[in-house]
């Protein structure tokens, strides 16, 4: 049994702590603010410059000043603020934000992670995920453990262009946990989805980590 | 000293010629200066270097500069849901600096406050960081990112004082908070243009020294990128 | 998450050492984080490095931590009118880094945004130039300045709501703003603390993420350094 | 004859042209804004944080909250805004100011300016006075055309710590006024106090300089 994408974020936000502020990347990220433990109060930022983002609004409240990240309409919370993009990225880059919960094509064993651009196909731009792994205090990666092709994604050196060098704290995949304690450290299994075992693990993961 | 201009061509008179430097406020379709825009696209100014951190879509925004083959090069964070864009990027014919987000917001900044270069850990280690210089600062390796500063700076706001003074709405502030310093002058165009004193000298966004022409540009019409929506429980 | 603490002195709990780092708020004697000074004072703590735009006058703002000698180094602007900082200084009891205003005001927004160092045109071929690089950019000769990032920022705001959302007033913001990020954590007092959703989302000058401890430290009896008026012409 | 502060503040406001942006230093210069002329608008910044400086409040109007860069009470006009001090010297540093009126001790014949320090006596500071020099667009100078012991102050070199180098545009003093059109270009003498030679400036002045 493999963790779904819901289960994988709901793990993710096992992580926030009461008074964090959190930055949420496109895809399985967002679904973290569905899952904040019960007592635990988030705010969360939108790169795009706002602190306090509320969920979707309703049909009659859509405006389309207020947006996230993503492009997508949002709503305001009592608690909100706005600002501009070099205020909300000087809040990222200066190390404000406690933690972020992104995706990525690859993580190396040294923390290395890549997810912005595939040499041969069309570039994109790395948006704010450049800025974000090097500014916040802590950055976690959801991804799939292995690719479509079955290849492993946590693997010894990142072959794919880089988004940031020795910045990943914690890697949640559909198997398994990995963390380290700080940017010296090498990666430790620390957690398995229900009945998935470190063999299953290891056999998928060619990048060296700690059991 | 007259700000206010009766539409967006007359704003723009005098200041365009080929081959010129832009900052365009904005992100997505969120906060452009729509009317601007379509102004530089009737022109026909050329070969333009347009500061953005996004290039439009096809046919909103900046995609409009696109398709009329105007634009020479874009320093831009992130260029998806783009065909127009996609096909001059590819083909060569245009030019691209990817340069990350925050990055971006931050040399728009240094530009507009007499900064020529600053040092950020974001991008080390990267393609980013290829061609800069690199810098330790207590143990910790920089790059050095350079302030952008152009001819021309266009941006939306919300209202603006018949002084300049000028504020933004929500998270249409974005880019166009630190681009409106970024160049010789800038431009701006607004939902309404108020009274001298209906603003809060304590909430202005912006200063009036840096709206140097000012149009009202309404009404506008609004584009949503990606519609999201919630639905009401029924009540209990 | 309570951001909220009876008063300066609890506020302030765990946070203080002797030979720490501080930024503190306020121009000359407007907007300066009074309740938290004399907090510092009371606790004590001592050979403090305190960055902050003047050094008050005697007996008043950080005036009072010189007289009692907890100041180690002063990193300011102008130390005018204020005779025991004069004595301590001319003495040798006390260290002053003086920084031109707009670089201190810049080093701290820095230090808060993450940038170790920025270039300035200001004080080149001058005091304040010497032992710092020195880069051209496009014929012109800058200095490198270092950002500043203390252990402790003390900031006076003048309402805040009790998620820590924060306005200041009039000129009161001054350092207040930039400083208030220069920091590990920053710590607040205000004239008034109001209910979550009192404020504009589109006017908060600090948004909550920078206020980590809040006090109100109302009444405030606000002194002037200068008193100047006119007077009202008769009526004719 | 020789011109009196207030004839020395008025000839610095024949300098401001409409829409102009003006930063005032202390002393003399602050008296340029009872000069303005007739129909020209300007828009005064004081740079601890306000755009749009009014006169001196009246006595029930006092706000301690409210002062200029000399720590002055002072008023709010209709257009005037408020900013942080980062804010207000991005806007002096970045160029966006128009004109500066200053006072010095020194200015040499190359534009360089002295006029924070006297070695042997206390330091005061510099204040704003560096990031105006190095980031104002126009700066004028104002000051007596010798010191009080009868030693001319603009001069060859600068004997005092200097503030800025090549900065300096225009030089107003007591009895007369020198101009230079660019940083490259010497000074010109370009005005005269009535009844004041060219003759009885050039005596009292080391700089060199054009007539």
């Amino acid at each position: 049994m493999s963790w779904d994408r819901n289960q994988m974020a709901a793990r993710a936000a096992q992580e926030l702590q009461d008074g964090y502020y959190v930055n949420l990347g496109i895809g399985i990220p967002t679904l973290v603010a569905n899952h904040i433990p019960e007592g635990v109060e988030v705010t969360l930022q939108s790169e795009n410059g706002m602190l306090g983002i509320g969920p979707f609004p309703y049909e009659d409240e859509i405006d389309a000043d207020l947006i996230n990240a993503g492009k997508q309409t949002i709503s305001e919370l009592t608690s909100s603020s706005y600002f501009g993009s070099a205020d909300s990225f000087a809040m990222i880059r200066g190390g404000h934000i406690d933690l972020t919960v992104l995706g990525a094509m690859e993580v190396a064993q040294n923390g290395d992670i890549a997810n912005w651009m595939i040499p041969g196909k069309m570039i994109k731009g790395m948006g704010g995920a450049m800025d974000l792994v090097a500014g916040v205090k802590k950055i976690i990666v959801v991804m799939d453990h292995c690719a479509k092709d079955g290849s492993p994604k946590f693997i010894p050196i990142c072959t794919l262009p880089l988004t940031g060098i020795n910045v990943v704290d914690m890697i949640i995949t559909d198997l398994a946990v990995f963390h380290r304690t700080d940017h010296d450290s090498p990666f430790k299994l620390i957690e398995l989805a229900l009945g998935v075992t470190a063999e299953q693990v290891a056999a998928k993961t060619t990048a060296d980590f700690l059991i | 000293m007259k700000k206010i201009y009766p539409d967006a061509a007359t704003a723009l008179d005098g200041l365009l010629f080929d081959g010129m430097h832009l900052c365009v406020g904005g992100f997505g379709l969120c906060g452009i200066p729509e009317r601007l825009i379509d102004a530089l696209q009737e022109a026909g100014v050329k070969n333009l270097t347009i500061a953005s951190n996004n290039a439009g879509i096809d046919n909103e925004g900046l995609g409009k500069l696109l398709r009329s083959r105007q634009v020479k090069k874009m320093i831009s964070s992130y260029v998806g849901e783009n065909k127009e864009f996609e096909r001059q990027f590819l083909s060569g014919e245009l030019e691209v600096e990817f340069c990350p987000q925050g990055t971006l917001a931050e040399r728009c900044r240094a530009g507009g406050a007499g900064i020529p270069g600053f040092y950020t850990k974001t991008g080390v280690g990267t393609q980013v960081a290829e061609g800069k210089e690199v810098k330790s600062f207590d143990g910790e390796d920089y790059i050095l990112e350079r302030g952008i500063f152009a001819d021309l700076c266009l941006i939306k706001g919300w209202k603006a004082d018949k002084a300049g003074n000028l504020v933004f709405r929500k998270t249409a502030r974005n880019f166009n908070a630190p681009m409106a310093t970024a160049g010789k002058i800038c431009v701006a165009e607004v939902e309404e243009i108020i009274e001298v004193g209906e603003l809060d000298p304590d909430a202005i966004h912006l200063p009036s020294i840096y709206v140097k022409r000012l149009i009202d540009g309404s009404p506008y019409d609004k584009k949503i990128e990606f519609r999201m929506t919630r639905e009401r429980e029924d009540a209990a």
